[in-house]
């Protein structure tokens, strides 16, 4: 077994005075894809977020490849290798397609250079025709994929996905579907947040839940399918 | 009134040369200013009270290096490095404490720098008003291009003026520097979790601005008397400018900047009681007319 | 009764609102620096009628809310009896207001705006003023111009001044005197920059423009020295003769870098005019003290204390009531007296008297080396003249 | 925020319902009291100096608290709100001048006269937003005083309005002794604030609230925002006039400077001082601003830097105004002793 | 009833609404689907006032509201919630509901009485009793959760008493339970208050399930109409929009 890419420990988070993660716990390894799970508010996005520095953490530890990167600015762990795409996307809406791209071309924490914009075309080819487009004008759906193509543009080592399905028409959403299972086919580790079960469990490889900020339950995604008290209890399925 | 004045120099040639470069010539150096102003408001959504400080600085530095070493170029080298160096250090110990904050904190904390520089000023250099002199190199006849009179200092400066303006222009539209700038205006969060350092942008900008608007006072401190609080009504007109432009438009702040000085140069013609009066007018007419400003987009 | 031998003894205090911050604050200090010089003389001889003179001076920033402020509490709370009122033109109206509703007595020193005394609807019996007076400068002026005009043929006119009631008041007054001197004299153009403008390039372009023979202007301080530098490129003194009645000032003749020669000033202070020892002597005196010369502002509060001082001696009181009668009227040596001696005009209550001229510039000292004075007898008539047109007698 | 916080937010909201018209008699009784005691301080103190203060406190106050009406209810920021002061100490100054009418008359004119320049203005100002009402305020500002300062023949320009505002005696009372001035001005204040106080808790007030909170959707209730943000900016000039009447009556004159913008300047200083968020932070501001003005100014001629050196204490240190601190950290108190 | 007709829109070149004509008979309940950017939200926009169409009529009982502002199409009785939550994040629950009563009882500019006026109680007491926001009447709307914070944006919408609602994605951003609950108060509105409703979704699951008529918009021109079942199976619109995994699946 591989070993883990990214090891979160004890994450205490706090928005002002009011605690939202107690403790939160997880580690994904290399080339799983894992599903954090868990109802409106549970603290799935606060989740991602403190691992990216966004909500710094009051406490705990988030460690890549087993450097501690917890406590340092977002730019900093994004220089580490993680990528992240926030569950509204946040494209540049004045900036073309290519643009949204290039702001996010950055070399990996290695110093590799996998994602060449040749090869985000390559894996995007409806991104292609739209390059000179203003993203602010693009449908829900481009913009998605816009936003993940644009986080793979830093060659993150881990790419964290929050609700990438929200919002969009089925069909954009079962286009994105195969583009995340094209990324763990070639072996990309991935972390998703996500309200949409039937989606994300044919998705992914291992799943998280979360409920009020509190990791309740870990497990290989078979072993989630088939425990139905954690699904009915926290997953309201 | 006296629109017969006016319309008078409107017929000739060499009064329309002289009194067009007389308006570039206020236009350019506020549009030095101004963009400073509209880059911070454009990145960080700053109204920085405190800008006109920078143009004081400015000048103050030049004058001293002037003094020191006799050298014009190495002054405004002064006027602009220092007053970078002194962006930087307002951005990242002050600034950057009240993102966040209430916008009129923002300004608050502005407000105090303006106070504090100017005392600053007034403990080091003195209450009274200074001058720094016209290098002697720029001692000369001024040039007459179809009768219109027009000093080589001034063709100078209209041309680091108009250099500024384009690389800017072209160094924020073009470069990626320039794109991650404008999309850290819109969303500084995402573009740090992009890998990009947004302090050193924040503080970068700051910085620039700083130095542009340094530069500004720097090339008028042979011109124009220096004195604690000279930054005041420099900073207002840059207002009017940034403002009439579109908070937030380079193209904007040019524009406006030109049509400012112009208004000044034919109005002090055509209403030499009513010059300031006709700015604020325009101001009103263009918001009035395009809420957002000449080149502003609207808030989203 | 002992009692009163004490009360005698105690100190007095003189309240003094003025200007020590913002644009104009180092005429302000200037006004500090000359009375506690001469404060510190008084003191010395003895006091204001055996009593130690105390100043208490606040900046009121130039604002006249803050200078009625000020002066409301060196009276009501600091227990000043006597006010000198340092404050530019706005600022002494209102403080003026203050010593009409006090009733303290008080001497506006800085403020030249003829109205402040010459309108007797202003006039209170407790408040004098010992600054120059905008007509008197005018009447010299004019007629130092028309002289010129006359001599060197300079028929077209422009003038160039700042854009407040100082500016305005002054440019007609002396366009008035001008033109009564050398009547074929025609203002062709005019210019009204605002005050503290930073930039006089549309000015100074359009007036070039315009082409005249000669240009008056009344800037001053800061404004006058940009406006110099920035005619300087467009080689503007070359083209007309300047009368700039507020160059002849240390502040200005000694900051500007490349001062033209032949600009015709007014005297502000200058320590060669009038050329006695006593004038050069208090020049000195004054730049040991403080490092720096005397400017127009500290010549006239130094004039304030002189005159307080000489009519303490003569009331043998130092209350301000009795100080009030005992000064209208009095006449005494003075080393900024045109013939030696000023005189507090009793109809009036304003200062008469005072060394009053026009010369021209060279670049370095003694800067204006000539200054041809003014006649008090010429500036008494035109004035009573004025005063009736203003409908003021 | 946490369902935990939310619930306690809870208890910070005090309970409202039948307590509405009690609400209204306490404002009432709260001034009643607070001008009382105002009013019988010259019983006391022969401060005149103490008199002064708070005649200013008065000027500054109601022309504070009613900036507040724009930028605290609102979310109108005005850099130009200083010419209804400006306006309102100059139409009373010169009415009383030119026409001699009894002080009343000329305070009603004045807001007369404040009521329509407003009216027009705003109708032109309040369609822009944020940083460009900001602006066009200012725009306004700049040329009522340019107004002034040209047309000299009238307002006396530069020098302002000279010799004196006449104050003939009204049933009884005479402005021009200190004791009455001072207590008219008192009152002027204490009803300044309670109207200001009643339109804030009025419906009206509510409709302000809900247009600083989020504009667009108040239109879709029916609400013409439109109109509400202007009658709030007329509204808030009145109460500005009449602070600039007090002002005039006190210094007995007008000057540009209550024009200009650094009068508007100082009222938002006085706002982020006090606080925005509390109905009497403006009043506070305007204490702390003028105490600190009045004694720095004799201690120091540098007192930019002081000054400076403790907006920066407000700025970085409480990140807001004095009394919402203050609110706030008893809010805090009460939170920690009930949880206990 | 709500008859739209011809109703046009373009921003630029795009034509967001395109020649739209349909009719909403009182009492109906619609759900209205797309792909994204096909013109939904627009479509919502131009019936409401917050864009004016470029062509059309919005008849409502006859009357033309094309062009007109919000406010006076609130007034004359068309309401809606949007695709996310727009609230009053300063004013409590209760606040806001009485204030929204104000503003439809013209007292919104009174000035001179104590908010809140006695008789604006009991409609705001009746809606926050409805949508189950009674127990948080007195939080501040900002420290509420997502969905409470979407309901509160329907109970201001439902608080005016409109005769048609118009829902923009009402369940967006909630998780499945949610969701449901959300979607099932939508249906009791409709069922107990009689009003027109017309409601955005992109879960199928539940536009299949609840909505008895549909309408799909595609590059701003109607594409379908029908029931879910015809919907379902109509190819044009597994094409643009549905995929092959909802297609047909629950016939
Ligand atoms: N900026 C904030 N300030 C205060 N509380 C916040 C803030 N953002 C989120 N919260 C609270 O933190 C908790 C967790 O929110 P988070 O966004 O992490 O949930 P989530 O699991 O991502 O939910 P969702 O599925 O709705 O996106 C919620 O109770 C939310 O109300
Ligand atoms: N204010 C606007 N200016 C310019 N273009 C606009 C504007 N509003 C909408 N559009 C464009 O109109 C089209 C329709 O947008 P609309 O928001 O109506 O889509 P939608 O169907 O609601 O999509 P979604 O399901 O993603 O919410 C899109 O192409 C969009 O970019
Ligand atoms: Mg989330
Ligand atoms: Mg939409």
């Amino acid at each position: 077994m591989s070993a883990a890419v990214i090891e979160v420990a004890d994450l205490d988070v706090y928005y002002g005075t009011s605690q939202i993660l107690f403790g939160v716990g997880l580690s994904v390894r290399q080339g799983e894809t894992m599903a954090l799970l868990g109802r409106n508010g549970a603290g799935k996005s606060t989740t991602m977020k403190a691992i990216m520095g966004l909500a710094p953490p009051r406490r705990g530890k988030v460690s890549l490849r087993g450097v501690v990167i917890s406590g340092r600015k977002p730019h900093a762990i994004a220089r580490a290798g993680l990528g992240f795409v926030p569950e509204d996307r946040q494209i540049f809406p004045e900036h073309t397609v290519e643009d949204n791209l290039v702001i996010g071309k950055k070399r990996g924490p290695d110093g590799q250079d996998e994602w060449p914009i040749k090869r985000i075309y390559e894996v995007f080819p409806l991104l292609e025709p739209l390059r000179h487009r203003i993203a602010g004008r693009l449908s829900g759906g481009e913009q998605q994929m816009l936003a993940i193509a644009r986080t793979l543009m830093g060659n993150p080592a881990l790419l964290l996905l929050d609700e990438p399905s929200e919002g969009l028409a089925p069909i954009i959403v079962q286009r994105i579907g195969e583009l995340l299972r094209q990324l763990r086919s070639i072996g990309s580790t991935v972390l998703i947040a996500e309200q949409n079960m039937h989606f994300c469990l044919g998705l992914a490889s291992h799943a998280t839940v979360i409920d009020k900020g509190q990791i309740v339950y870990a497990a290989g995604i078979d072993d989630l399918k088939a425990n139905d008290t954690i699904r009915r209890r926290y997953l309201a399925l | 009134m006296d629109l017969d004045a006016l319309v008078g120099c409107l017929s000739s040639s060499a009064c329309l040369v002289t009194q067009t470069t007389s308006g570039l010539i206020i236009g350019m150096l506020l549009f030095l200013v101004a963009v400073g102003l509209t880059l911070i408001f454009g990145v960080l959504k700053v109204v920085n009270f405190s800008h006109g400080a920078f143009y004081m600085f400015g000048a103050y530095f030049a004058m001293t290096a002037y003094q020191l070493t006799g050298s014009f170029a190495l002054a405004v080298l002064a006027g602009a490095a220092g007053t970078a160096v002194l962006g930087l250090i307002f951005e990242r110990v002050f600034m950057s404490r009240v993102y966040g904050a209430d916008v009129l904190m923002q300004l608050l904390v502005c407000y105090a720098f303006v106070l504090i520089f100017d005392d600053v000023v007034r403990i080091i250099w003195g209450p009274e008003f200074k001058s720094m002199g016209m290098p002697a190199a720029f001692q000369v006849m001024p040039l007459f291009i179809a009768g219109g009179v027009v000093p080589p200092y001034y063709l100078l400066l209209i041309g680091v003026a108009l250099a500024a303006a384009i690389v800017l222009g072209i160094g924020l539209s073009r470069s990626r520097i320039g794109k991650v700038i404008r999309a850290a205006a819109h969303n500084p969060g995402m573009v740090s979790a992009l890998g990009i350092n947004t302090g050193l942008i924040y503080g970068g900008v700051f910085a620039l601005g700083g130095m542009l608007a340094g530069l500004a006072g720097a090339l008028a401190a042979p011109v124009r008397s220096l004195t604690p609080g000279m930054g005041f009504s420099v900073l207002i007109e840059s207002f009017i400018v940034t403002v009439i432009g579109g908070m937030g438009s380079i193209l904007g702040a040019l524009i406006g900047a030109l049509l400012l000085g112009l208004i000044r140069s034919f109005g002090s013609l055509g209403f030499p009681l009513f010059t300031e009066g006709l700015m604020y007018l325009f101001m009103v007419i263009v918001l009035v007319s395009k809420p957002t400003g000449l080149f502003g987009k609207e808030a989203a | 009764a002992p009692w009163v031998a004490r009360a005698q003894a105690k100190t007095i205090k003189i309240g003094m609102p003025t200007i020590l911050s913002g644009r104009v604050a180092q005429l302000g200090t200037s006004s500090r620096n000359a009375v506690m010089l001469e404060v510190e003389k008084v003191n010395a001889a003895g006091g204001l009628a055996g009593r130690q003179i105390e100043m208490v001076i606040r900046d009121s920033k130039g604002q006249p809310q803050e200078a009625a402020r000020v002066a409301r509490e060196l009276v009501n709370t600091d227990g000043c009896e006597l006010l000198i009122d340092a404050e530019a033109s706005s600022g002494a109206f209102a403080v003026h207001e203050v010593a009409r509703d006090l009733g303290v007595f008080c001497i506006h020193t800085n403020s030249e705006t003829s109205a402040l005394t010459a309108d007797p609807k202003q006039h209170i019996p407790n408040a004098f003023r010992t600054a120059r007076q905008g007509v008197h400068d005018s009447i010299v002026g004019g007629s130092y111009a028309a002289a010129i005009a006359k001599a060197k043929g300079l028929k077209k006119w422009a003038t160039c001044s700042p854009d407040y009631a100082y500016g305005r008041d002054t440019t007609a007054e002396f366009t008035l005197y001008l033109k009564r001197f050398a009547p074929d004299v025609e203002i062709i153009s005019e210019s009204w920059p605002k005050l503290f403008q930073p930039d006089y390039t549309e000015v100074v372009t359009k007036i070039l423009q315009a082409k005249p023979q000669a240009l008056y202007s009344c800037l001053w301080g800061g404004d006058l020295t940009s406006y110099i530098d920035q005619a300087n490129i467009y080689a503007m003194f070359g083209q007309m003769e300047v009368f700039a009645v507020n160059m002849a000032d240390y502040t200005a003749l000694t900051v500007v870098k490349n001062l033209p020669k032949g600009i015709h000033s007014g005297n502000r202070y200058i320590k060669t005019f009038p050329a006695t020892p006593e004038n050069a002597a208090w020049g000195d005196a004054y730049k040991a003290k403080y490092n720096e010369y005397p400017t127009n502002w500290s010549w006239e509060n130094a004039t304030a204390v002189m005159l307080m001082a000489e009519a303490a001696k003569k009331a043998n009181a130092a209350d301000g009531k009795k100080l009030a009668e005992a000064l209208a009227g009095l006449t005494i040596k003075c080393p900024f007296g045109a013939d030696g001696t000023v005189t507090m005009r009793a109809e009036d209550h304003t200062l008469v008297g005072y060394a009053i001229g026009w010369g021209t510039t060279i670049p370095q000292e003694p800067y204006v080396p000539e200054v041809k004075a003014g006649d008090w007898k010429t500036i008494f008539e035109l004035e009573a003249e004025w005063k009736k047109s203003k409908g003021y007698t | 925020m946490t369902e935990l916080e939310a619930r306690r937010a809870e208890t910070l909201v005090p309970a409202r319902g039948a307590t509405t018209v009690w609400a209204r008699y306490r404002d009432v009784l709260i001034a009643l009291i607070a001008f009382a005691v105002l009013a019988s301080l010259p019983l006391f103190t022969g401060s005149k100096a103490l008199l002064d203060f708070v005649i200013r406190c008065s000027a500054y106050g109601l022309f504070a608290t009613s900036l507040n009406l724009l930028v605290g209810y609102t979310g109108l920021t005005s850099f130009g709100h200083g010419m209804f002061f400006g306006l309102g100490a100059y139409s009373f100054g010169l009415i009383m001048q030119k026409l001699g009418v009894p002080i009343p008359i000329a305070f009603v004119a004045t807001l007369a006269i404040t009521g329509v320049v407003a009216a027009i203005i705003g109708a032109i100002c309040v369609r822009l937003k944020e940083i460009y009402f900001a602006f066009v305020t200012l725009a306004f500002q700049m040329l009522i005083h340019s107004t002034i300062l040209s047309w000299a023949s009238f307002t006396g320009g530069d020098q302002g309005l000279r010799g004196g505002i006449p104050r003939p005696v009204f049933l009884g009372v005479d402005l021009s002794n200190h004791v009455h001035l001072y207590v008219a001005s008192c009152a002027l204040l204490i009803l300044g604030l309670l109207a200001m106080r009643q339109i804030a808790q009025s419906p009206f007030g509510y409709t302000l609230r809900m247009i600083r909170d989020n504009a667009g959707r108040a239109s879709f209730l029916g609400i013409d925002v439109w109109r509400a943000k202007l009658t709030v900016f007329v509204l808030a000039a009145l109460f500005a006039s009449m602070g600039g009447m007090v002002m005039a009556l006190f210094v007995s004159g007008a000057y540009p400077e209550f024009a200009y913008w650094t009068i508007s300047g100082e009222g938002i200083f006085i706002n982020m001082l006090g606080g925005v968020s509390t109905f009497l932070g403006p009043m506070v501001g305007t204490v702390l601003l003028l105490l600190l003005n009045d004694t720095v100014t004799r201690f120091t001629e540098y007192h930019g830097i002081v000054l400076g050196i403790v907006i920066l204490f407000f700025a970085l240190g409480l990140r807001k105004g004095l009394l919402d601190f203050v609110a706030e950290w008893f809010a805090h108190r009460r939170e920690a002793g009930e949880g206990r | 009833m709500l008859e739209i007709r011809n109703l046009a829109k373009s921003f630029g070149g795009v034509k967001a609404t395109n020649d739209v004509t349909f009719d909403f008979p009182d009492g109906s309940l619609t759900a209205v689907i797309g792909p994204n950017g096909a013109g939904k939200s627009t479509f919502f926009n131009l019936i409401t006032g917050a864009l004016k169409p470029d062509a059309g009529q919005v008849l409502l009982d006859g009357v033309d509201l094309a062009g007109r502002s919000p406010p006076e199409i609130v007034r004359h009785g068309i309401g809606r919630a949007f695709q996310v939550a727009s609230i009053f994040r300063s004013l409590t629950v209760e606040e806001t509901m009485l204030a929204a009563v104000s503003a439809d009882q013209r007292t919104s500019a009174v000035l001179h009485k104590r908010f809140p006026l006695p008789e604006t109680r009991d409609r705001a007491e009746h809606v926050m009793e409805l949508l189950g926001l009674a127990g948080k009447r007195k939080r501040t709307a900002a420290t509420l959760s997502h969905g409470d914070q979407k309901l509160l944006d329907i109970a201001l919408a439902l608080v005016l008493e409109p005769k048609v609602l118009l829902l923009d994605e009402p369940t967006a951003g909630m998780g499945p339970e949610e969701r449901w609950r959300m979607i099932d108060k939508v249906r009791e509105l409709w069922e107990t208050q009689k009003i027109t409703v017309v409601f955005i979704e992109h879960d199928m699951d539940i536009v299949f399930k609840i909505a008895p008529k549909i309408v799909v918009l595609c590059y701003g021109r109607i594409l379908a109409t029908g029931t879910p079942d015809e919907i379902r199976n109509n190819s044009a619109v597994i094409d643009a929009y549905l995929g092959t995994e909802h297609a047909g699946a629950a016939a």
